[in-house]
Order: structure tokens, then C-alpha cells, then sequence
């Protein structure tokens, strides 16, 4: 009793921002003709397969207590990379895509090096590397290279037919993926418990004997992975390559995983939550796009609103019931 | 005014149904609506990053009321991913045709695709796509940015014909990696290349805003200072704000130093009637009729060429004075 | 004193500081050189301070936030806002005697501060994480100032307006003489007050400050006020130096701008003691960077990997670890040890 | 360990300090506060580097550079403080780090099964699976030594592991250290109760402000003398200690101060009366988990209670927050300093008139001169080391943290102090202080309400004591002559 009781308390900003979720989405179906259907619903994941992806490693970082700005530039360097290699360099995609990988997957590994060795300030670093894959990415060429490659034009226009003739993209299965392995490390392997201790309190973790330092390190190479992996997606999504994609996404993705209920202070957080997180951004964006009216500043303006709405309502249910909790 | 907005969005959605289900007989059978039907149009708008594209939205959107028809609008935030939602929902909304400026020229192949399969035509506005299969998409409306380049080195050419070199120029360039900036570089040094005594001494990203054309031209004169002949800026802003920076800095702007901007918005003239700007190379965004006629001339089964170019000219100093009570944005 | 100096956290930042505008030096012979022309003291050190002068101010703000563990994504478009609303409510009164700029200065400043406050409420009474907290703002505040100003760009024609950002006093820009005044306002009340006591206890840990008395919430919803002023007047000085307000780019990307400045000047983002002077020499580093970039005429395209190169350069000067590596000043100390001592006590 | 030195920039913690640790033997390190022994430690387990002196594990000389080495090595430790992670479960707390698999992923059922047991060997039965933030510093303490005694070490270190436990919990604690030491593990043990030392402990190592001073057989030291080896100097304090309990006569016709009207917290602690008069010193008495800080806090406002109402000097108030009850002299020292307690990142000075400066607001701001003023002169009154108002309190020694913490409440001089567990891991020398400046508070009409685990303490000094059991008072004594400890204890279990 009192354990089921204990977990959902732990679980509660979880909660509530799934039947927020749903709530939203009524919303958008009673407002909007063409609004409720299974299509709609699915391409919240078709079109934030990436955001999916990258929002999964923040949500690492995050509740390490840390933070990573370089994924919307990583997401714009991969794509650059693999635009140049598969149009200019004509390599194979068999090779590209390993290399493409590696690229995130490197940036992330040096920057966690220097918070770890050096401990620098994560929010630093990460900035750093933010200007640094944006530049690059602007140094391999300004202008956009469209990709025209039977194997990307594949991943990109597969359509995945589910019943009722609905469909998703590959992407979506891939970020899907990466969400399950993620949840599995997050609940049960001992890197990923060391990553809640690391953000409940990292003196203690380091006093407890954990390998605080090996795993800061990791995450950051995790986040990295997941960013260029976000930057294929991405890149099968626009078949392009361009030094201005995902400009400014990493605020997205933060705001995706805090709404998710991790907190950025560290130490909570559901891989699970990031993942509604993003699917509420979707909602919010599908409902202004069906409200087809509104002019370029009060589309701003609802967002925020929106955003606003959500949170303020989120916390409202999270602190009523934490009383609740209390006087149980 | 929110709620207002809704209660009458909530009147369109009624009519909305109706005509979404007209139209979805339509698309089984290619069968083009016969004209003056009230058509449901979807259009995709960058953003609002601009004067200039503030007002090339107002003049598609009143086009598109006026001519009777029904506008969808969304605007992309300058984001391609947006842009990409907008157009996918539009099309589960099943409208009967869709309007977009691409955030950039690549990346749409898939969903034009998904509005092909759709039975839905797409109109490209002010910015092309780059994409093989050209029957993705029924025209392109809009301005050619390289020309415009082109203009502007030809005016200079032109303007310099009679003095001996060197002319010294600078170029502010527009937002690194926006196609408007690429092409405007690229037509203006096509044509001044040939001729040895123009040089670019200097050439830095002033984003197409005021503050930081002003901020890039205060650097630019601070080390080259009275050596600077001719300022190129990629969009009117910029070259406003260096006209302030030149000024400050104790010169002529217009004099001292020619001042070439591209859009004609109505700050270059005010710049051009007091004399500070030289020449403005027109971007013309009030193309709205123009596109709204085209739609209806599609619906009305007529063959449209791809490629149609806007009308636009080029302003100089002596003409601003009297077209500037005449200009809109 | 030598001693002093070499302790001081200040030092590094400075450092950097003289080393940036030296490598000017190397490309613009005379680039320290400040003369008199037309009444005005021009050079590129005094530009420098002129154009850094919002950076500075927002920086300023931003520093009592990031002391108190919170974080203002809002200030970019606060800016938006401050020139939005100060270029309209002065529009169309040229000519009109000087009673126009005060109220506009006036109002605009008091709506920011507001705006400060919104989100100071967002974090302290209802409890929401600031950086979603601002960021609602960051995203909102760009459309209301796009609203405000109709989506167009403004053109003030009224001349007063000018002065507040490229007018001159004394033979120095006039924004100068802004940022000492602010610079002054918040040092005294966080240095001759127990303000800053406060602000500090608070962001080093909350539930000792709440048991101690302190009523963090106030201190709280304060800080994010100061912030939204202090954007408030940077965007007044960015917009009148333009004479025009856009709603859509007026302060894009300066919240970033402002927390590096921070940083770099010695605050940490995790709360707690906070350098207003190491703040100032920050964003001083970042102005001389941008402009230093811009004069010795980097290609536009790299820009940002210059940029990221510096950053990285300045925070690895400024960690001990890297120092005693590099430098072998002294024996590396060990990584446990470093985090023992930062740790939240020592038994 | 040989010849280990240690320095931190200002102080010289340890100088050519040495310790030598048999398999089978309770070895105590005994030291004021700040005498080093932590600082001993965390050379041994390699928090801190060491600047000179080596370590020899089972005859050769090891370099342990960090905790998980330490680990690998067979040092387990419960360092001074709990650092665990409290957004962690309790279990986690007690697994993680060496957590049990099953098939590559954690077998979170066993774990939960497994913590139970260990716990249960303490012979406590909490909900493992809540999170290790909802319980008392107490339990959190039993549960970093639950989590030390999980692994199969060679050497268990345990720094001041029972300064907040109450005598229940001791005693179990020191079966099991007796039922371990007969395994042949090697255990130092580190504690400021005197009767523990003598309790458990075979040999002794004295530290004095970072000196080595000497090595001694347990048997073999008179209290006296060992006290006299610590402090430096022979103390006829202890005497008035032991003679301490003949200071409180009966205070006759207190006026009340605070009276508290059934006020009572749903689900922290029942409604209860409680009065407590001018100059009158108030004791709690109970169980771990029976609710004495949950009293306290709600008569603080740190919990604002739900129902019934306080009166200070007869007019009722309602406190919603700590600030309010601050403002009408009321002083609240929590037992936990290290989450509730000290701010870290600021020097002694500030953590010291942090509250009387919100008393005064944030405009009237102590003058710097007068700030330290203040603070030299409670340093020197609770001779808190290093001496030095300046030091960032986190580099301060555990105990001498809490005295500043003392101070930062005797400078506000209140009507009513709250002192929750205030010896907690302070030396005799400083408890005899506090003792002191309590009862000379109380004669200055200052009322105190003192919450601590040792019994004795609250008997020395206490004119009344309240029995608290499952967060419910149950009964109040007037501690005169004839009251017997018995008495007290049975109301506190429960009376059977
Ligand atoms: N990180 C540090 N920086 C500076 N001084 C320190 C640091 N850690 C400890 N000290 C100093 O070293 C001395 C020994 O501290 P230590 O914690 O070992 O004392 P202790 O014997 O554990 O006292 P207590 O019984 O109160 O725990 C103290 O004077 C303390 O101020
Ligand atoms: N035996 C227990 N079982 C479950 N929870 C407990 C137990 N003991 C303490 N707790 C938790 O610890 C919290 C604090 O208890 P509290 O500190 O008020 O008791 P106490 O008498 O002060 O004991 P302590 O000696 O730890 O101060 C309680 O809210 C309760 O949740
Ligand atoms: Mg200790
Ligand atoms: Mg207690």
C-alpha cells in the first residue's frame, strides 16, 4: 500500500503530464474538424522522431544535473557531414552513417572530458561546443546540399502502414528504440542509477565510491550519440544538409525534458516523461498550425500561453497531491 | 482578442467541413474546380524576420480574403521542421491548395511528395526549392535573387564607368547561409569580377538586421575608415543602420560612400530622398494578386509555366522623392 | 598587493581581456589611440564599452538571478519589448518639447520591471523551474514586441531618442554614464545592504536561508525584477541606437551572451557567491571578441568557431585543475579532493 | 598509516599523525573537534590526497587515490554527516554501486529483500522503497551504516556514527560491531561519547588539533586523563558536569511564554498542549521517529501546523513561516545542519549573523566591524577552530560547524531557543559549554525547549521533560530529585 503509494508520489509529475497530454489533445479534437484521427497522433512522432531522440540523451544529463547545448548544432553538423560525404565525396551510406555517428559521439565524449578533468561548467562547455558545430558546420559550406541517394530517399519516404490506414516512418521506429534501451539503462543498469546519485548529490556519490568521474564522462558521450543519431533523422526527415538546421533546438529539448517533469536541478526524471514532453511541444505546434489564423507574432504569443497553460496546471496537480501525500 | 479569434475560426471550421469534403471527391478525380469557387488555401509562411516579409504576408493573406477565398496561415518561426508540420497538417486538413515560402531551397522532397499523393497543388512563393521531379510542385512565384546581385553590380559598373580605380567595396552580407545572401554575393560578384579596379576589402554577416549592419560598419570603418568607397549591404535594414554608423563616424554616407541596398522598403527611400542611400534594387513582396491569380488560372485547368518571375525595378537617389509617399511596407 | 591581484578572481578574466584587445593591437597599430574628434572621445576601447554597454547591463541583472540558482532566458526578448514599446510610445511626437522620452523611459522601464516580475512570481510563488519559467517569456515577449510594433521594423524620427544610446556627455558616449549608474545602483544594494548576504544564502541553500528568516520568495521575485529593468534599459540604448525598434531580432541570442558573461566573470551557475565587477570585465571579453572579429575581418562563415575557440581557451584558463596541468603550478590536486572541498560540507 | 601529513591552505590538519589498525580490534580515534579525525580518515580512504606519509595495507605500502579504490581495497566507510543521496531510495541507497543483477538487468526485488534483512539486523523496520529524504536524519544515519556493513570489508570505518542515535539504536549498533570485530574485521571507531568508547573500543589513538599524541589500551586510560590528553589540559570542568543536575532548582511561578493549544500537523504530529514559561528549560524525550522534530518544527512555523493555536506571552500568533516566529524571538537549531543548517558557499562570519540580520531586514545591514565583532567574540565563547571568521564555514570541522550554528541563535538572543539535538558531534569540553550556557540562559529568563538523544543531557538540565511516542506526546514529568531515567524511559517505549 504505502510502496504503491510511494511510487506513484515519485512518479507523480509523470502523471500529470501524460493526462495533461490527453487533455490537450481532446482539446485540439473538439476544436478542429480533421483534428482527431490516429494520423494526427502519429505524426507527432513522425515529425519529432529526432526531437525524440536528442530529448532521450538530455534527459541523462539533465537529471546528472548537468545540461547540454551543443545538440541542436551537433543535429546540424551530422546532417552537413553526411550531406557533403554522400553528395560531393560520394561515399557510401554504409560508410557515412558510422561517420556521421561518430561525430556526436566524439564532440560528446571531449566535452565530458573537460567538465569531468578540468570541471568546468557543463552550461560553458556544451555553449562552446554549441558555436563550435554550428561554425564547422558553416565551414564545410554555407549553402544547403540537397541529398539525392536511393538509401536516404528510402529511409526518408518508407511509409511503415499501421492498421487503419495510418503509417509511421522508419525514424520513428528508431527513436522508439533508442527509448526503450534508454528507459532499460535509466531503471536497470547500474550506470544508470549512478546517474540519479550522481545528480541527488555528487559529493556523496563520489564519497560512496561511485565512478562519478567515468560516468559524468559517458553521459555526455550518450548525449552526443543521440544527437548525431537525432542529426541522421533529421537528415532522412529534410534530405539535406544545411549550417542552419535545428537552430536553437536544444531549448526545445530542455523544455521538452523539464516538462517531462525532470527536474533540472537533478536528481528525478523519466526517460518516459522527455518523450511526453516532446509529444506536448508537437501538440502545442499541430493545435496553432489547425487554428490557421493566427498572424507570425500570435502564434508566439500562444505558444507561450500554451506552454504557460501546461505548466502552471502541472504544478498545481503535482503540489495538490504531494499535500495529499502529507496528510495520508 | 484571443477568444475572438477563436469564436470566428470556430464559423470557418463549419464551412471548413463542407468545402474539405467537396474537395475530397475533387482529388479522387483530378477534376479542377470550375472558376470563382471558394477554394481553401494553405500558406506557409517563413516568418517575420523581416519588414519586407511582414508585408509580403500581408499582401498573399488580404489577396487570398479578398479574392473570396479561404486562407489558412502558419507561420514557420524560420524553422524548416514547422514548415514541414504546417504543410503535412494542411494536408490532413485536405485544403485545396497550398501556398508555401521555403525556409530554404532543399529538404521538401518528401512531403510535396505526400501532397502530390494528395491531389493537392503546391505554389511556391518568393523562394524556390531545388528538387528533380518538377511536377511536385505547379509554379514558382517570386523574385531571382541572383539578379537582383547582378543589378546592383551593374548600377555600380555603371556609376563608376567614368573613375579610374581602385573602388574600394564593402558588402554586408545577409543571415550566413540564407538563400537571399548566397545569391545576392553571388550575382553582384559575377558581375563586378571581371573588372579589376573593383575590390571587396571587406565582407562580414550583418544577420540583415539595423543594429547589427550599424555595429559591422563601425568595425569596417574603424580599420579602413576614409578608404571605403562603396558600401553593398544585402537587404535596405543594414544599410540603414550603416548609414547612422557612417555619420557617426564623421563621413558622407551617399557621397563619401556610395550605398547600394536591396528591397526597396520605405526606409531606403526616406535614406535616398534626404540623400543618403544611393540606389535601391527592388525585391518586390507584394505578389499576392499576382499568386491568387495564378491559383484560380490553375483551378481553371489553364497549363502555368514554372518559373514566373515578379515584376520589379530598381530606385535611385533622384526618384525617391516623389515614390515615397507611394510606397506601402 | 602583487599577492592580492594574483589571488583575486579577477585576474584571469582580466587577463584575457588585455590579451584579446592586444591582438587588435597587432593588426590595428593604433588601436589604443583615443582622440577628440568633434567633441566626441572616439577610439576603439571607448566603442568597445559603447557597444557593450546593453551586454554589460544585462549581464548585470543576469548575475543576481544566476546567484540565486535561477537562470533569465527572457532578457533577449525583453529587449524586444523595452524597444518596442519605447519607439511606439514616442512616435509621432517629433518635435514635442523632452516630455515624451521621459514617459517613454519611464513607461518602458516599468513595464520590464513588471515583466521581471512576472517571471519572478512564476519561480518563487508558484514554484515553476526558472528556466521554463523565462522560458515562456523568451518565447512570448518576441511576439508581443512583433505586436506592438505591427511585425514592422519602426523608424523613430523623433531626435531626443537618440541621445539615450549614441548621445555624448562629457566627451563620452552617454550609455556609458548608464551602465556606471546601474553598475553603482547594484552594488550598493547588494553590497551596502544585506541584500547581497541575502541573495547569496539563498542561492547556496534555500531551506537553511527559509529556517534563518530570510524570505526567499521576496529576494526571489526581486532579483528577477532587477533583471527585467536592466533589460529593459539595454533595449532602450540598443533601440535608440538604431532609432528604430524590431520586434523579431532586437536582442536575439543576448541571453546567452549574458550567462557566459557571468560565468566567465567568476559566478558559478550553481548559486551562490556572485562577482558583479568579474561580470563586467566578462562581457567587456565577449564585446572586445565580436568586435575584434568583425575589424580584422574574419570570413563570415567562421565567426562562431572563433568564437567557440575563445570561450574554451578562457574557461580553461580559469580552472586550477587546467593550470596546475599545464602550468605545473604547484602538483595537480586530485579530482576527489577538488569536489570534497567544493562539496556541500565537510565533515 | 605513518607520518601522515596533511595541510589545507591556512590550517595544517594532521602533522606526522600516525595510527596502526590489528584485524579483530575496535580502535577509536579520540580528538576535540577539529583535532583531525575526519580529515584522518579521508587521507586513509583517499578523499584527500596526502602531502607527506604513506599507508601500508597488510604489509605493503598502497596508494589509495579515491573511495572506490578505497572500496576495492576493503575499506568501508560511514563518513561524518550522512552523504547519501537522498532523492534515492533507501535501498538504492544501500545497493547502489555493487546492486544485484539479475540476467544483466537489476533485480530490484531482491534488493528490496536484501535491505530489509540488513536493516532489520539494526533492528529497524522502515518502507525501503520510499525515498531516503522522508526519513529523519536518524534513520538516514542507520542507513549509511546499513549500507557499511553490506559489504564483506576487511576494515569498517565509522565516523561519529551515533551522534544522532538514541541509546536503542546503539546498542544495536554495537552488537553488531562486537559480532563483525569477532570475524576479525578491523573497525575505527569514532565518537565524542566516552561511554561508548569505553563500551566497545579495544585501543585508542588521541589526536590534539592535528598532533599525533599518543596510542592507548582502553582498559588501561582513566577517563580523566584521556579527557586531559584530548583537551590539553586537566579540567575540573568535568566536575561541574557530573555536578551539573544540582543547578536546576525548580523555577518557582513561571509565567508562561508560549502556550500551545491542541496544535497538532496531520500526518507529522498529533495535536498536542504544550506551555512553556519564561526562563523555563523544556525537554523532549522519545524514540527515534516519535516526532520531537516534527513537534518543534510546527511550534516554528517551519511546518505551519493545521489546527490549534499558539500563544506567545498570552496573545495568540500564527506562524506561516520560520520568519514570523523569528521575529517574535523565537530561535529554532535543527539537527539537520547539514541540509537545514549551515550555507556552505559563506564564511563563518555570515553563517553567524545570517539571522540576526533578517531580523534586522535587508536595510539595516550590520556594519562589517560589528559583524565581526560578534563573531570573534561566540568564537571565542564556544572556542570554535580555526579561529578564523573569515573561513568558509564548509571547511569547518563537523562539530565546529555546529557550534557556529549555535551561535547564529544565541546572537539573536531569543525568548525561546529551540535546540534539536545542538551537541550533536560537539566534544565534551564544548558540551559542558552549551550545558553551562543553557542553564545560564534560562537564569537570564531565556526559555529553551531541548531535544536530544542523550538522556542524560536532558535529565542535567531540563526542568520538565515531555515524552513523545509515535508522534504523539504521551506525558510530562517535572524533573525534580526523584525522577529516575527508568521513569522517563518506559513512557517512551510504551509503557509496559
Ligand atoms: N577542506 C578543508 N579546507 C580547509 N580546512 C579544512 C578542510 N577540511 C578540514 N579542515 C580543517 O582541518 C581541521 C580538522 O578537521 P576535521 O574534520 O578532521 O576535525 P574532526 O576531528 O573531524 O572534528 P569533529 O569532531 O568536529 O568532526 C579543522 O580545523 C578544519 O577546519
Ligand atoms: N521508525 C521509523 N519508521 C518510519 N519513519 C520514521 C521512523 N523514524 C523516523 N521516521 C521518519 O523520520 C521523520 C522525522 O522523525 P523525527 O525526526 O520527527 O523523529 P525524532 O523524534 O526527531 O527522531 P530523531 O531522533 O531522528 O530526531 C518522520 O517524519 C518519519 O517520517
Ligand atoms: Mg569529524
Ligand atoms: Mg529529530
Amino acid at each position: 500500500m504505502i510502496n504503491r503509494l510511494s511510487l506513484d508520489y515519485k512518479q507523480l509529475p509523470l502523471i500529470a503530464t501524460i493526462s495533461l497530454f490527453v487533455l490537450m489533445f481532446s482539446f485540439g479534437s473538439v476544436r478542429y474538424t480533421g483534428f482527431f484521427s490516429a494520423q494526427v497522433f502519429l505524426n507527432l512522432f513522425i515529425d519529432n522522431a529526432f526531437l525524440i531522440v536528442i530529448a532521450v540523451g538530455m534527459t541523462f544529463v539533465i537529471i546528472s544535473g548537468g545540461i547540454d547545448l551543443s545538440v541542436g548544432s551537433v543535429i546540424a553538423l551530422t546532417s552537413m557531414v553526411a550531406a557533403s560525404l554522400t553528395m560531393s565525396a560520394q561515399w557510401s551510406p554504409f560508410i557515412v552513417i558510422p561517420i556521421s555517428l561518430l561525430i556526436g559521439t566524439v564532440l560528446g565524449l571531449v566535452q565530458g572530458s573537460l567538465i569531468h578533468f578540468y570541471n568546468l561548467q557543463p552550461f560553458i562547455v556544451t555553449l562552446a561546443g554549441m558555436f563550435l558545430a554550428r561554425g564547422l558546420s558553416y565551414v564545410i559550406s554555407v549553402e544547403t546540399i540537397a541529398i539525392d541517394h536511393p538509401f536516404f530517399s528510402y529511409m526518408a519516404s518508407t511509409r511503415i502502414p499501421l492498421p487503419g490506414d495510418t503509417f509511421i516512418s522508419i525514424s520513428v521506429i528508431i527513436a522508439l528504440i533508442i527509448v526503450a534501451i534508454a528507459v532499460f539503462i535509466g531503471h536497470s543498469t547500474k550506470f544508470g542509477r549512478t546517474v540519479y546519485a550522481i545528480g541527488g548529490s555528487e559529493q556523496s556519490a563520489m564519497l560512496m565510491g561511485l565512478p562519478v568521474g567515468k560516468t559524468k564522462v559517458l553521459i555526455y558521450t550518450f548525449s552526443g550519440f543521440c544527437a548525431s543519431l537525432a542529426g541522421l533523422i533529421f537528415t532522412f526527415y529534410m534530405l539535406s544538409g544545411y549550417g542552419l538546421h535545428a537552430n536553437g533546438m536544444e531549448l526545445d529539448t530542455i523544455a521538452a525534458v523539464v516538462i517531462g517533469g525532470t527536474l533540472l536541478t537533478g536528481g528525478a526524471g523519466y526517460v518516459a516523461g522527455s518523450v511526453v514532453g516532446v509529444l506536448i511541444l508537437g501538440v502545442i505546434q499541430t493545435i496553432i498550425v489547425f487554428e490557421g489564423t493566427l498572424s507570425s507574432w500570435w502564434t508566439k504569443i500562444a505558444i507561450g500561453v500554451l506552454l504557460l497553460l501546461f505548466i502552471v496546471l502541472q504544478r498545481v496537480i503535482v503540489l495538490r497531491s504531494e499535500k495529499k501525500q502529507g496528510n495520508q | 482578442s484571443t477568444d475572438e479569434s477563436g469564436s470566428n475560426s470556430d464559423a470557418e471550421n463549419n464551412e471548413t467541413e463542407e468545402t474539405s469534403d467537396e474537395n475530397a471527391e475533387q482529388s479522387e478525380s483530378e477534376t479542377t474546380g470550375e472558376a470563382g469557387e471558394k477554394l481553401v488555401i494553405g500558406f506557409s509562411q517563413v516568418g517575420a524576420e523581416s519588414e519586407w516579409r511582414t508585408a509580403n504576408t500581408k499582401s498573399i493573406q488580404n489577396a487570398i480574403k479578398d479574392a473570396g477565398h479561404e486562407l489558412k496561415f502558419s507561420d514557420a518561426q524560420q524553422k524548416q521542421e514547422n514548415q514541414i508540420k504546417a504543410i503535412r497538417s494542411f494536408i490532413t486538413q485536405k485544403v485545396d491548395a497550398i501556398v508555401f515560402s521555403p525556409v530554404v531551397e532543399t529538404g521538401f522532397e518528401t512531403v510535396l511528395q505526400e501532397a502530390k499523393d494528395a491531389g493537392i497543388p503546391v505554389f511556391l512563393a518568393d523562394r524556390a526549392v531545388d528538387v528533380e521531379d518538377d511536377s511536385l510542385w505547379v509554379t514558382f512565384l517570386g523574385s531571382d535573387f541572383v539578379e537582383e546581385g547582378r543589378k546592383a553590380g551593374r548600377w555600380l559598373v555603371e556609376e563608376m564607368s567614368d573613375q579610374e580605380g581602385p573602388v574600394n567595396i564593402v558588402e554586408l552580407q545577409g543571415t550566413v547561409g540564407s538563400a537571399p545572401a548566397i545569391d545576392r554575393k553571388e550575382g553582384f560578384e559575377e558581375i563586378i569580377s571581371g573588372k579589376d579596379k573593383f575590390e571587396i576589402i571587406k565582407s562580414q554577416t550583418g544577420d540583415f538586421t539595423r543594429a547589427k549592419g550599424k555595429e559591422v560598419m563601425e568595425a569596417f570603418l574603424k580599420s579602413e575608415g576614409e578608404n571605403i568607397d562603396v558600401l553593398y549591404s544585402h537587404n535596405d535594414d543594414m544599410a540603414i543602420g550603416a548609414i547612422q554608423a557612417i555619420e557617426e563616424y564623421g563621413l558622407k554616407p551617399g557621397e563619401d560612400i556610395k550605398i547600394i541596398g536591396v528591397d526597396a522598403v520605405k526606409g531606403a527611400f526616406e535614406a535616398m530622398a534626404a540623400g543618403k542611400m544611393n540606389v535601391t534594387i527592388e525585391c518586390n513582396p507584394l505578389f499576392g494578386p499576382q499568386l491568387v491569380d495564378l491559383i484560380e488560372r490553375h483551378f481553371e485547368g489553364e497549363e502555368l509555366d514554372k518559373r514566373i518571375a515578379v515584376e520589379e525595378s530598381m530606385y535611385t537617389m533622384d526618384q525617391a522623392e516623389e515614390l515615397l509617399p507611394t510606397r506601402e511596407y | 598587493m602583487i599577492q592580492s591581484i594574483m589571488k583575486s578572481r579577477l585576474l584571469w578574466p582580466i587577463v584575457i581581456l588585455i590579451l584579446i584587445l592586444l591582438i587588435n593591437l597587432f593588426f590595428d597599430s593604433n588601436f589604443f589611440s583615443v582622440e577628440v574628434r568633434n567633441g566626441h572621445l572616439t577610439g576603439s576601447l571607448i566603442d568597445i564599452l559603447n557597444r557593450g554597454a546593453p551586454l554589460i547591463l544585462i549581464s548585470i541583472g543576469m548575475t543576481l538571478v544566476i546567484a540565486t540558482k535561477g537562470i533569465d532566458l527572457s532578457v533577449g526578448s525583453v529587449i524586444a519589448m523595452a524597444g518596442a514599446i519605447g519607439s511606439m510610445s514616442i512616435a509621432g511626437s517629433e518635435g514635442a518639447g523632452l516630455a515624451p522620452i521621459f514617459i517613454a523611459i519611464g513607461l518602458t522601464l516599468l513595464i520590464c520591471t513588471l515583466v521581471g516580475g512576472w517571471n519572478g512570481l512564476l519561480v518563487s510563488r508558484i514554484g515553476v523551474q526558472p528556466i521554463v519559467a523565462t522560458l515562456i517569456l523568451m518565447v512570448a515577449g518576441r511576439g508581443i514586441a512583433q505586436l506592438i510594433t505591427g511585425g514592422q521594423i519602426t523608424t523613430v524620427y523623433y531626435e531626443p531618442y537618440s541621445f539615450i544610446g549614441g548621445g555624448y556627455l562629457f566627451t563620452l558616449p552617454f550609455s556609458v554614464f548608464i551602465v556606471a549608474a546601474v553598475l553603482i545602483l547594484a552594488v550598493v544594494l547588494t553590497r551596502k545592504t544585506a541584500l547581497g548576504l541575502f541573495i547569496e544564502s539563498v542561492g547556496s541553500n534555500p531551506n537553511a536561508s527559509r529556517l534563518a528568516g530570510i524570505n526567499s520568495k521576496n529576494i526571489m521575485l526581486m532579483v528577477y525584477m532587477f533583471s527585467g529593468f536592466c533589460a529593459g534599459v539595454g533595449g532602450l540604448i540598443l533601440s535608440s541606437n538604431v532609432m528604430s525598434a524590431d520586434g523579431n531580432n532586437a536582442g536575439l541570442w543576448f541571453e546567452l551572451d549574458a550567462i557566459l558573461a557571468v560565468v566567465i566573470g567568476g559566478t558559478s551557475l550553481m548559486g551562490g557567491r556572485f562577482y558583479l565587477i568579474g561580470t563586467v570585465i566578462g562581457a567587456l571579453i565577449i564585446q572586445s571578441l565580436t568586435t575584434t572579429i568583425y575589424s580584422i575581418g574574419v570570413p563570415a562563415e567562421t565567426n562562431l568557431v572563433v568564437k567557440a575557440v575563445v570561450v574554451l581557451i578562457v574557461c580553461l584558463l580559469q580552472s586550477p585543475e587546467f593550470r596546475k596541468r599545464v602550468f605545473g603550478i604547484g602538483k595537480v590536486k586530485r579530482k576527489g579532493e577538488q569536489k570534497a572541498r567544493e562539496g556541500v560540507t565537510l565533515p | 598509516m605513518e607520518h601522515i601529513v596533511k595541510e589545507f591552505p591556512g590550517v595544517k590538519a594532521l602533522s606526522n599523525v600516525q595510527l596502526s589498525l590489528y584485524p579483530g580490534e575496535v580502535h577509536a580515534i579520540m580528538g576535540e573537534n577539529g583535532a583531525g579525525k575526519s580529515t584522518l580518515i579521508k587521507v586513509l580512504t583517499g578523499v584527500y590526497s596526502i602531502d607527506q606519509g604513506d599507508v601500508i595495507l597488510d604489509g605493503k605500502p598502497v596508494s589509495i587515490t579515491s573511495p572506490l579504490e578505497a572500496q576495492n581495497h576493503g575499506i568501508s566507510t560511514v563518513y561524518q554527516e550522512v552523504n547519501l543521496c537522498s532523492n534515492l531510495s533507501v535501498t538504492e541507497n544501500i545497493f547502489i554501486g555493487r546492486e544485484i543483477k539479475k540476467r544483466g538487468r537489476l533485480s530490484w526485488k531482491q534488493m528490496h529483500q536484501n535491505a530489509k534483512e540488513i536493516l532489520a539486523k539494526l533492528q529497524l523496520e522502515i518502507d525501503v522503497t520510499k525515498q531516503l529524504s522522508s526519513y529523519s536524519v536518524a534513520i538516514q544515519q542507520m542507513v549509511a551504516i546499513a549500507r557499511a556493513l553490506n559489504v564483506s570489508a576487511k576494515i569498517l570505518i565509522l565516523d561519529e556514527p551515533t551522534s544522532s542515535l538514541d541509546r536503542d539504536e546503539v546498542n544495536q549498533l554495537f552488537t553488531v560491531i562486537r559480532q563483525l570485530k569477532n570475524e576479525g574485521m578491523a573497525i575505527i571507531f569514532v565518537s565524542h561519547f566516552l561511554d561508548q568508547i569505553y563500551e566497545v573500543t579495544d585501543r585508542l589513538t588521541v589526536l590534539r588539533n592535528g598532533e599525533w599524541i599518543g596510542e592507548y589500551k582502553t582498559k588501561e586510560i582513566e577517563r580523566m586523563d584521556l579527557v586531559s590528553k584530548m583537551i590539553g589540559k586537566d579540567l575540573e570542568e568535568m566536575e561541574s558536569v557530573s555536578s551539573a543536575r544540582h543547578e536546576i532548582e525548580a523555577k518557582a511561578d513561571t509565567t508562561a511564554l508560549l502556550q500551545a493549544d491542541q496544535v497538532g500537523l496531520a500526518g507529522n504530529i498529533e495535536p498536542f498542549d504544550l506551555e512553556i514559561g519564561k526562563g523555563e528549560i523544556v525537554g523532549l524525550a522519545g524514540l527515534l521517529g516519535s516526532g520531537r522534530t516534527e513537534l518543534a518544527r510546527v511550534l516554528f512555523g517551519a511546518d505551519k501546523a493545521d489546527q490549534g493555536k499558539i500563544k506567545i506571552n498570552g496573545k495568540s500568533v500564527n506562524f506561516s513561516a520560520p520568519r514570523h516566529a523569528i521575529l517574535n524571538n523565537i530561535g529554532f537549531c535543527s539537527e539537520n545542519r547539514k541540509a537545514e543548517g549551515i550555507i556552505p558557499e559563506l564564511t563563518v562570519r555570515e553563517n553567524m549573523i545570517l539571522a540576526i540580520q533578517s531580523v534586522y531586514g535587508w536595510f539595516r545591514y550590520l556594519s562589517k566591524s560589528k559583524q565581526s565583532e560578534l563573531a570573534n567574540e561566540y568564537i571565542h565563547l564556544l572556542n570554535i577552530s580555526p579561529a578564523n571568521p573569515e573561513q568558509l564555514i564548509k571547511n569547518l570541522s563537523g562539530g565546529n560547524q555546529q557550534k557556529v550554528m549555535l551561535a547564529r541563535w544565541l546572537i539573536t538572543n531569543p525568548d525561546l531557543l529551540i535546540l534539536d539535538e545542538p551537541t550533536r558531534g560537539i566534544d565534551i569540553g564544548a558540551k559542558t559549554e552549551i550545558m553551562k550556557l543553557m542553564s545560564k540562559l534560562s537564569k537570564e529568563d531565556t526559555s529553551i525547549l531541548f531535544i536530544s538523544s542523550e538522556m542524560e543531557e536532558v535529565l542535567r538540565t531540563c526542568h520538565r521533560i515531555a515524552v513523545l511516542r509515535d508522534r504523539k506526546k504521551v506525558k510530562e514529568f517535572h524533573n525534580h530529585e526523584g525522577l529516575a531515567q527508568q521513569d522517563v524511559m518506559k513512557e517512551m517505549a510504551g509503557g509496559m
